[in-house]
């Protein structure tokens, strides 16, 4: 960790980087930065990401989003383009697939030629880095709207530079959070190192005068994460990415599920990314907000997926989210037929535009955001003070003190010490707080509420309870009652 | 009687880590000796542990899709190795999308799994078949056959 | 209009009507009240509906209900079985056809036959007139929960002789709310008188030891009813229905579509209702509430759909109203199928479950809680003002004078010249107030809510706002912003 | 041109008062003279003011399933009484239940409607087809024969 630092990558150390990064898959070769220049300013207004999240933020409309990605270019634009026209989609998705996400393009090759074999997807996901940099372009000159790539990888450095040259205009991803749920052994210090190339280029696309929205991706391990934990991490991967020259950031959160402790979060989560950002000296970074339905365990029952889908989307409107995720009738089944899919956002589009007049302001929300910030300064300046000032130090030494801790991580460098549970009202509190540094009246806070419920359920606090909360929304409640 | 050994993981490139640490849970309170390898589980490293600890059972967890993939030449594998009789379940979301059970489960059983797990099952699913299968139900459950209802759709069989 | 008040009917006068109405149709001769009173005490506590909503309101759950009624007996209680079993239905309905509402015996007798011949149901609803008396307790014999007559028939005399002697334990309506929103020109005379009998033949088995359920029909015409219309209505209908014997009545709220104004709405409905029973002398009277889903214009598109049925079941948990009547995924296009109707059910259920738990405290409620109860007090009082103390004669006058007035009614009974419009923040409020004798603060409230709409959409407040907002939830949005 | 007149109502023991309502709204905007019979209309009702007020078409609504039961006879009805050359309309929703249109239509064209509307249809695809059958479309739009798109499902034809 001798030589990490939050400071800027110079162009030496960006362009030594990016000649060994190009040659590991033979698509790399494509990439030529001015030709992508012009490609993406040769794009029309309404294909790029972050003019449309401005806009949407600027009238206060939410816009709606869904998830997609399959094997072969075809069948993706054919996918994308309903999901467009029949789902009423605002913005899209690339959705890649697990092994890319693992840097295995020979399986994704074999995943490709199998799907054209059997003539369906046999890939989780759209393989961009195997149908390279014209693969991508199709993608973008076949649809009329901004498309994102949404994926969940660790080392995501080759992939950004075919698909920023391949025109996509926003890029999902983040050192911690593409690290911690998504791997389960890769150092923290090399992701946050490979992001910040990913960043660099990012502003490297930025200053070349073409915005790229970046969106460090909000929901975690989207089972039971506290509103504060997630926040600290979307602003360190904010300051991370500003850094590197980002200028059009979307930091995201997934639902948990208590109306208010979600309309506040939503709330904190731009108003405390634009604090820390100015403190940092990156004023005119333009932050936007994102809602993830609900991220973890969904029913299987479809009426009642589409209860799940629609309460989420009834939190986006009212919370004034710039944009949110939907999710599909077939969650719990696996990946969505493009029907499903668009029902999914037809369901969102609904309650969006139903609701997107109604402002929530009760009593409760102030606490809760009083509460909110107060928890994730707690965090993030523990953090600052571990690194002496650099973050992305204070990052590592935070991981592996268990001063940042996300609960059910795969990754052996996440401390998983921190429980959570929900309180009697469900919203999302800590059952034990592991090494998270809350202060003792937080901590009090957090305890009280969770005996609150254990009294009322007449059980003691236990791994049972945080158990019967995974399971809660898919078994039709949101507090996971005993049995 | 000694306690019965299970070798549980999520196999290939996947990271999902809730079911399995639960099922970790639920397969000790159950009276299952339990060694979980946790996520991005190799085949190799199924084998290798089951051996390690004479296990009794290998239960493979697939959440991602990409399980028809990952899990294609497992049981010979085993074989070779020498676990021939060792018992091998497999489940999750192990294809991609949503597909008619009774043809997924065909298609694994013919991949040599003993038996296949519907999307969503729950524990005590599983343990039911695990005693079931492992000799540990003693006859007045055997012959009621008393099957956990699924509570949440799925279900084996 | 002579002789029309609200006192008890006597036994005589009841017993001489009665004997009328017993001869209307053959059916009438099998109702022989001791021996429905035997049945009614042989029911065991699960199937009688007072028990159950009584509970319900102990344990601050809110409770699941549908409509369904098909014509044939068999396939009735197949429907209602299955919307039990997989609809997880809390409490069942019998809804009643259109020939049957309208007393027309002979025509839902040929739709009976045709209902046979072509092997499905030519009828809207359930002829529990033609199957009498026994054909009734097959349904209450073969289901385990508790099961309610749901109409819309001004004058039910002999429906409601043959479902009580049949076993229901729950019935919809009232003299002013199965009129206007279902009758062209029925005087109000007529039905109000019609349902004391109602409600008296309620109190003889009240007071026989068999507990009856009375429900006023709360959402008028489903379409654009300002909250306090809906309030004055349901208090006059349940002092009415209490002077005659009642003791267990279910008042019903219509979704408006702005969550603070609802949730006020549900709430005001329980507490108004209590306190003007309790003035009026009935404080023992058993009140609890009904949020209805959205009762107007449903988006055709199933998705859509899914997404209205969602919020009105977070509303009804939200608001914590005992139960909630549930619309189906097939509303905008006809009689759902059994299926579609489980479906909202089990959409409903999710909501509900996940919800219970919480509450809206909002700042914005409370003023909305004051501005309902003040409206709903403006018109009640001037409604006992003008009928010199008998609440009956009040209200035939009140609608004489459009001091009551529902809008979009048939009946020419109606007014018809107050106006509603939805606000800029999708509350209901007055664009015209035709003669309801709301005081001058609260017309100048309602006039500056429309011209902030007006002012805000860049037109002038005209009819054409209105039809764009009678319109507006079926084409996606809460307001009908102007195109 | 002098104006067309319509005489609308919606049929049978029906109460559904909204809808017919924006009609008569829209058609008067449209530039049509409307006599709207408001609900629960007979048969009789509806053709006796046609007769009364020589109205170029009647537009019968149902919208509470018994459509099919109320409508049976009509237009046999109407010619009898010298409306042989009378068009007929016939929309909301007609039936009981979600029905696939193209038989509905099917069914309530052989029973003499000129035109059958499925649940929704917009008035602005109304008032394009009565310009249309009555004549009022001048060359250009006919040729076009540019039918609004419905904007809420449904739509004719
Ligand atoms: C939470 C979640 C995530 C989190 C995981 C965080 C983490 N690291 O754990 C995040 C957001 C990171 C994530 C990522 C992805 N996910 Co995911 N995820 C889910 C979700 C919503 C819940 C999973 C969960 O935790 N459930 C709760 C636990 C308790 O239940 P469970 O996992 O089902 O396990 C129980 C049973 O299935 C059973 N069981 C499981 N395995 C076995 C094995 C045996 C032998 C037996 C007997 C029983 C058994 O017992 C368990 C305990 O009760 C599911 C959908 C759903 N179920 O609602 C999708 C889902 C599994 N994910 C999916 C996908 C595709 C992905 C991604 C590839 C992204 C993408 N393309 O959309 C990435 C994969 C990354 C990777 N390399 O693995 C798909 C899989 C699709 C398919 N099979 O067709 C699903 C079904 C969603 C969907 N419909 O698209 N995901
Ligand atoms: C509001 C409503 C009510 C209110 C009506 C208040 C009132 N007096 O007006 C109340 C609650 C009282 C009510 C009662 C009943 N209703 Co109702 N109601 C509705 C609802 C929700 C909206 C209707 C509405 O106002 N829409 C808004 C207006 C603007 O649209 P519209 O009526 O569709 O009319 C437009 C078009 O269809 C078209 N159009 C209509 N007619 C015609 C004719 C021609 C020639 C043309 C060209 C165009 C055209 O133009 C209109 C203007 O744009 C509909 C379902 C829905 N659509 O969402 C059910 C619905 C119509 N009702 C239905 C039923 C069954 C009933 C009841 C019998 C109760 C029951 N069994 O459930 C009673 C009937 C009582 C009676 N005797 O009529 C069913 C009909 C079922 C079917 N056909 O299979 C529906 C479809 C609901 C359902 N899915 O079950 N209802």
């Amino acid at each position: 960790m001798s030589d990490l630092t939050a400071k800027r990558l110079s162009m030496d150390e960006f362009t030594a980087i990016q000649a060994e990064i190009l040659t590991q898959w033979p698509t790399g070769r494509d990439v030529d930065f001015d030709e992508a220049v012009a490609y993406h300013q040769s794009l029309p207004a309404n294909k790029i990401f972050s003019r449309a999240l401005d806009k949407a933020k600027t009238d206060g409309n939410t816009l709606i989003q869904p998830r997609a990605g399959v094997a072969l270019i075809p069948q993706h634009v054919k996918l994308l383009t309903y999901l467009q026209d029949e789902g009423e989609a605002d913005l899209l998705p690339t959705t890649i697939d697990s092994y890319t996400r693992q840097n295995r393009y020979k399986e994704a090759e074999i995943g490709i030629e199998e799907s054209i074999r059997e003539n369906k997807s046999m890939l989780n996901g759209f393989p961009a880095v195997n149908h390279g940099v014209f693969g991508c372009r199709q993608i973008i000159d076949n649809l009329d709207i901004p498309v994102q790539i949404r994926h969940g990888t660790p080392d995501a450095r080759l992939l950004t530079e075919i698909a920023y040259a391949g025109g996509f205009t926003s890029y999902e991803g983040g050192g911690i959070s593409y690290n911690i749920p998504y791997a389960k052994s890769v150092p923290l210090e090399t992701t946050i190192r490979d992001w910040q190339y990913v960043d660099r280029l990012t502003g490297l696309y930025e200053e070349a005068g073409c915005p790229i929205n970046r969106e460090p991706y909000g929901p975690l391990t989207g089972t039971l994460v506290p509103p504060f934990i997630s926040h600290a991490v979307a602003i360190i991967e904010s300051i991370l990415a500003a850094e590197q020259g980002v200028r059009n950031i979307t930091v995201g959160y997934g639902q948990c599920g208590n109306l208010v402790q979600d309309v506040a979060a939503i709330q904190t989560l731009q108003s405390l990314t634009d604090e820390y950002l100015r403190r940092f000296g990156y004023g005119d970074v333009q932050v936007t907000t994102v809602l993830h339905q609900w991220m973890g365990g969904f029913p299987q029952d479809e009426a009642k997926a589409y209860a799940v889908i629609a309460w989420g989307s009834a939190v986006a409107a009212l919370s004034h989210a710039t944009k949110v995720i939907v999710k599909t009738p077939h969650e719990a089944m696996g990946v969505p037929t493009k029907e499903a899919n668009a029902a999914g956002l037809r369901t969102t589009r609904q309650l969006i535009s139903m609701l997107g007049e109604q402002t929530l302001n009760t009593y409760s929300l102030k606490d809760e955001k009083v509460i909110i910030a107060a928890e994730t300064r707690a965090v993030v300046d523990r953090v600052l003070e571990l690194g002496e000032g650099d973050i992305a130090v204070g990052t590592i030494r935070a991981f592996d003190a268990g001063v940042l801790d996300i609960p059910f991580a795969p990754s052996r460098f996440n401390a998983g010490k921190m429980l959570p549970a929900r309180d009697n009202d469900g919203c999302i509190r800590l059952f034990h707080p592991g090494n998270v540094p809350l202060p003792p009246e937080l901590l009090d806070f957090h305890q009280q509420k969770i005996e609150e419920r254990a009294h009322y359920e007449n059980r003691k606090a236990s791994f049972q309870m945080v158990i019967d909360d995974v399971y809660a929304i898919s078994k039709g409640r949101l507090v996971g009652r005993p049995r | 009687m000694d306690k019965k050994h299970l070798v549980i993981g999520v196999i290939g490139a996947d990271v999902h880590a809730v079911g399995i640490r639960i099922l970790e849970f639920a397969f000790r309170e159950a009276g299952f000796e339990v060694t979980n390898l946790g996520v991005m589980v190799s085949q190799e490293e199924f084998i290798a542990a089951a051996i390690e600890t004479d296990a009794d059972a290998i239960l493979v967890s697939s959440l991602y899709g990409h399980g028809e993939l990952d899990v294609r030449g497992m049981r010979e594998k085993a074989d070779e190795a020498g676990l021939e009789d060792i018992l091998m379940y497999v489940g999750g979301n192990i294809v991609v999308g949503k597909q008619p059970f009774a043809e997924v489960e065909k298609r694994f059983k013919k991949m040599g799994f003993d038996r296949v797990f519907a999307p969503g099952t729950p524990p005590e699913t599983d343990i039911y078949y695990l005693k079931k299968d492992l000799g540990l139900l003693d006859q007045a459950e055997t012959e009621a056959d008393q099957q956990p209802k699924a509570e949440n759709g799925g279900g084996e069989e």
